[in-house]
């Protein structure tokens, strides 16, 4: 499929690395995510799903997927106004409080809603 | 004044009033696949486009596309 | 408490000096009231007193910004005051400025209440009102009467550190801070109210204004590019190699002014990009990509364009407010001005 | 069509030997009630407590808040599609215990937020601390999938309102309110002159812990659609959304959604009320686009006026509600939208992630990152220690008197997008 998954959710990329290209970036943090697919954009990767998937705030979980196209093609000025707001929105609440130190429970806890994100739209996605 | 960038409309809600669009956000006047002295002729092209622009009236916001 | 403690400061106009001519008239400091002072000193009655009024020239503060903020800071401090008002300046662009910076100063580095008062056009509105509580005045010095009413009682809640209210019940321009109160209705019959006067063509007020923007009316075309001296300006961060005055990757506090004279490439072992805005390694490769210095240093060589202006100035757009960007440009355009350049090429990335 | 809502009212809730209404009061039978909750497989132990307006008691976390209801005439039961057959409601009438609810709290992911105060600051902000509660506090079986888990604290505060509704079937309501939607054509006939109006509303879609269902269908897998105002009074649309405590919409305000109430209000005086699009808030950007012009569409194919759009949730939905908001007004319908704020904790951020100059009529439920203290409750229903892990709560929230320092946006329905409080923002 015509699509790459960059997250930092190691559900994630055990669980599609075989069906879709995943570039898993284990220590990267949630903002180094966001900023990542910045570039790619920048670089004319199409942006698939919305950088604040979840209404979990961005000073809550660490964890973040996000699906690109894999074509390149002319920068999209919609979607590099999404992933600007996107990491303005959350450097605001890192702002506000950092990310706590969570369990191991509860960072796993935050692994699945991520990985539930987007894997309600992965299956039936054509383009 | 002349703005070069490449996403125009954030140069059109800033206000600039003569705009010439350029390649991409990390090289607006460059492109790394491209031979040292290609990127030149593609850069003096776009700048030679700005000074058009300098010299050109303009009644309100303009993008100069080609 | 007792009488409040206020020092007033005015320009050169206000204070019965002269006008443009005696616009670089260096701060003075006298006691007691000088013009406009008088008019609040009535309205304060037993509550509070001008000890001190500043004199400036709008010219000399402008364009010896840091020197004249540290002398004004200096005269107030001597006076102690328990509250800082400047102006008010009206439409005066440049007097609206000086009171908007030094009143915003004051706060900054003597801890005490400021009050300025502006017509909401002045540039200076825009650019301190979300720094600097800024009465909203008529567009004249005719409306002091009136600007005096409202800034009164607003300088002695300041002072006495009472609790402020909304911008529309104090008269002052709002400054963008967003702040929770319960309505007298419920939001969904707010809607519906807002939607039937819309609807009606009537006029109904949006609870959430968007971010607005700016227009400026263009500049009429250089007649003579080859005669033109240009300067080059960047929000792409381009700086020389390690970064000398440390501007930030983003929410830049300040910009760069760098001499390019002599320089006919950029290299990647001389410039590079402060920017953390996007991936930096092609600008870092060859900086000539974000800032055309090879390309007008040639143009330049062959007569096509007057001269290439010795120095570039940067900046890192990456989160940069509007108004702090807005306050750079107000100076650095002024340096452009006076080194004689004709026109600028601002590039972005 | 046409709906009569029978308003029972409810001032107290007691414990008793029977579940019945009598004197305004709601008998709660304990053991009936967790008997019938404790029939799911997935819950390990169900426990109830009543929380009244003015006790001081801190319900947290909670998952939802549901109005028991119960159909006493016309087709369908209560929750459609969920708890009984699909069968399309919102015709004939149906008993409401109005001043009573269900809360649902118990822990379902190791984070959760959402809290209830019953007296005090908190309980300013939350319409439910005005509310009789009945609250179940469900343990799931050990080592239960969260998605499991969600579904079976769901459907526990389902089962109770249906449970408390039944015993309001026989009772002679307090009042009778009457909705009637006529079909559109009609509606149109009825009121020539008055100008025609909808109401879009988004419901959350995006997974775990952020869905909601349309009789039953998951709204991520549904595409924008009409929708009988009268069918949300009987339940058509059921929260499944517990994340973002402060602007999710519970089962609640659902049922009472206020801009279906307060459109009403001015049906056929000031507006033509013809009916409710629903659309989703989908994390795929390709979906996003698809709803809101499907949306946009569907405005302008009913041929309205105007539109009032309402948000739920935080972030991603942003960009929902703008693209809604500027699609209809380029079909030159006007728009008012309902949304919340994060604009800091000092209130000087940008508010929303999207913005666009058409969104010119905005109305908003509060900055939610505003910084609140709660004053301790004497008694806590749930799991305090769960505070520190909380959206908008952080460590050291929990003092050491047990007063708690927050954002707004732990507070249930604090900041809710439907309009339903009269917290708001301005800018100072």
């Amino acid at each position: 499929m015509d699509k790459i998954i960059i997250t930092n959710n190691k559900l994630v990329h055990q669980g599609y690395y075989e069906k879709v290209e995943t570039l898993f970036l284990g220590d990267f943090t949630y903002l180094q995510v966001l900023e990542l697919v910045r570039d790619k954009i920048h670089k004319g990767h199409k942006l698939l799903t919305h950088p604040l998937s979840g209404s979990v705030k961005p000073n809550e979980t660490p964890f973040k997927s996000i699906i690109i196209s894999k074509k390149q093609n002319v920068m999209s000025f919609a979607d590099l106004s999404i992933i600007e707001e996107s990491i303005a929105s959350a450097k605001r609440f890192m702002g506000n409080q950092v990310t706590p130190a969570w369990s191991e429970k509860i960072l796993n806890d935050f692994r699945i809603i991520d990985l539930s994100l987007i894997e309600n739209g992965i299956c039936n996605m054509y383009f | 004044m002349v703005h070069m960038c490449t996403v125009t409309p954030i140069s059109l809600t800033v206000g600039a009033n003569r705009i010439i669009p350029t390649i991409a956000i990390p090289y607006p006047l460059g492109d790394p696949k491209l031979t040292k002295e290609e990127e030149k002729v593609l850069r003096r092209k776009l700048v030679e486009k700005a000074l058009k622009a300098l010299e050109t009236e303009v009644d309100g916001q303009t993008v100069f596309e080609d | 408490m007792g009488k409040v403690r206020i020092v007033h400061y005015i320009n050169q106009f206000f204070a019965g000096i002269g006008g443009e001519e005696k616009a670089d008239y260096k701060p003075e400091v006298r006691e007691g009231v000088v013009g406009p002072g008088m008019e609040f000193n009535k309205k304060f009655g037993d509550d509070a007193e001008i000890v001190a009024t500043i004199i400036c020239g709008d010219s000399y503060f402008n364009e010896n910004l840091d020197e004249a903020k540290a002398e004004v800071i200096e005269m107030v401090k001597k006076y102690n005051p328990d509250l800082f008002i400047a102006g008010p300046a009206f439409n005066a662009g440049r007097y609206g400025v000086a009171c908007g910076a030094i009143a915003e100063a004051v706060e900054e580095e003597l801890k005490i209440p400021v009050l300025s008062g502006m017509y909401i056009e002045n540039p200076g509105a825009d650019m301190f009102k979300s720094s600097v509580y800024i009465v909203s005045t008529k567009n004249s010095a005719a409306g002091m009467r009136h600007a005096v009413k409202t800034m009164a009682p607003l300088a002695l809640k300041l002072a006495k550190g009472e609790a402020i209210g909304a911008p529309d019940a104090e008269g002052y321009i709002p400054r963008g801070i967003r702040k929770n109160y319960f309505a007298e209705k419920r939001g969904a019959q707010r809607a519906v109210e807002m939607l039937i006067k819309k609807l009606k063509g009537e006029t109904y007020i949006t609870e959430y204004p968007m971010p607005d923007f700016d227009r400026v009316e263009p500049n009429p075309a250089v007649k003579d590019i080859t005669k033109a001296k240009i300067a080059l300006v960047t929000s792409g961060g381009v700086v020389p190699k390690g970064n000398p005055d440390h501007i930030e990757a983003s929410s830049a506090s300040k910009y760069g002014k760098y001499s390019i004279a002599g320089v006919d490439d950029l290299t990647e072992e001389t410039y590079e990009t402060a920017h953390g805005g996007y991936d930096p390694i092609y600008c870092n490769q060859d900086s000539d990509r974000v800032l055309p210095v090879d390309v007008l240093r040639d143009l330049e060589k062959e007569g096509k364009i007057g001269k290439l202006h010795d120095f570039f100035y940067t900046t890192t757009g990456n989160g940069t407010g509007v108004k702090i960007s807005k306050s750079f440009a107000e100076t650095f355009s002024k340096e452009l001005v006076a080194d004689g350049v004709d026109a600028v090429v601002l590039t972005s990335t | 069509m046409h709906l009569e809502l029978g308003n029972i009212f409810i001032n107290d809730v007691q414990f008793g030997s029977q579940t019945k209404v009598e004197n305004k009061t709601l008998y709660v039978n304990k053991e009936e009630l967790i008997t019938l909750i404790s029939e799911d497989e997935h819950l390990k132990s169900v426990d109830v407590e009543l929380a009244k307006p003015g006790e001081s008691i801190r319900i947290t976390p909670v998952k939802d808040v549901i109005e028991p209801r119960v159909k006493v005439a016309g087709s369908g039961g209560i929750f459609p599609g969920v708890l009984t057959k699909v069968d399309t409601v919102g015709a004939g009438r149906t008993h409401v215990l109005k001043g009573a609810a269900v809360v649902t709290t118990g822990k379902v992911v190791g984070f959760q937020e959402g809290i209830i105060d019953m007296t005090g600051t908190g309980a300013e902000y939350t319409p439910f601390s005005k509310l009789n509660n009945v609250v179940l506090i469900c343990q799931p079986v050990d080592d239960i999938k969260p998605h499991d888990h969600e579904r079976a604290l769901r459907m526990a505060g389902l089962k109770a309102a249906e449970y408390f509704g039944k015993a309001g079937k026989d009772i002679e309501p307090d009042e009778v309110l009457s909705f009637e939607t006529l079909p559109l054509l009609k509606s149109i006939e009825k009121y020539p002159k008055l100008p025609k109006v909808a109401y879009v509303q988004m419901l959350q879609s995006q997974g775990l812990l952020h869905d909601t269902y349309v009789y039953g269908v998951d709204a991520k897998q549904t595409l924008p659609t009409l929708i009988k105002p009268t069918e949300l009074m009987d339940g058509a649309i059921i929260s499944g959304n517990c994340v973002s405590a402060c602007d999710k919409n519970t089962t609640y305000h659902h049922l009472n959604n206020p801009i279906v109430q307060d459109l009403f209000k001015q049906h056929g005086k000031e507006i033509n009320f013809v009916g409710v699009i629903i659309t989703n808030e989908n994390v795929f950007l390709a979906d996003k686009q698809r709803s809101s012009n499907w949306t946009a569409d569907l405005a302008e194919y009913l041929g309205v006026e105007g539109v009032v759009v309402s948000q739920e949730g935080f972030g991603n939905p942003d960009t929902d509600l703008i693209m809604n908001c500027k699609k209809i007004e380029e079909k030159g319908i006007k728009t008012v939208i309902v949304t919340d704020e994060y604009a800091g904790r000092n209130g000087a951020s940008q508010s929303l992630a999207d913005a666009d100059p058409k969104a010119d009529a905005v109305v908003t439920g509060g900055n939610a990152n505003e910084v609140i203290k709660l004053p301790p409750m004497e008694k806590i229903i749930g799991d305090l220690s769960i505070v520190n892990t909380i959206a908008g709560g952080f460590d050291g929230s929990v003092q050491k008197d047990g007063s708690l320092v927050v954002e707004l946006q732990t507070i249930t329905g604090a900041t809710n997008e439907l309009g339903f409080n009269k917290l708001t923002a301005k800018g100072f």
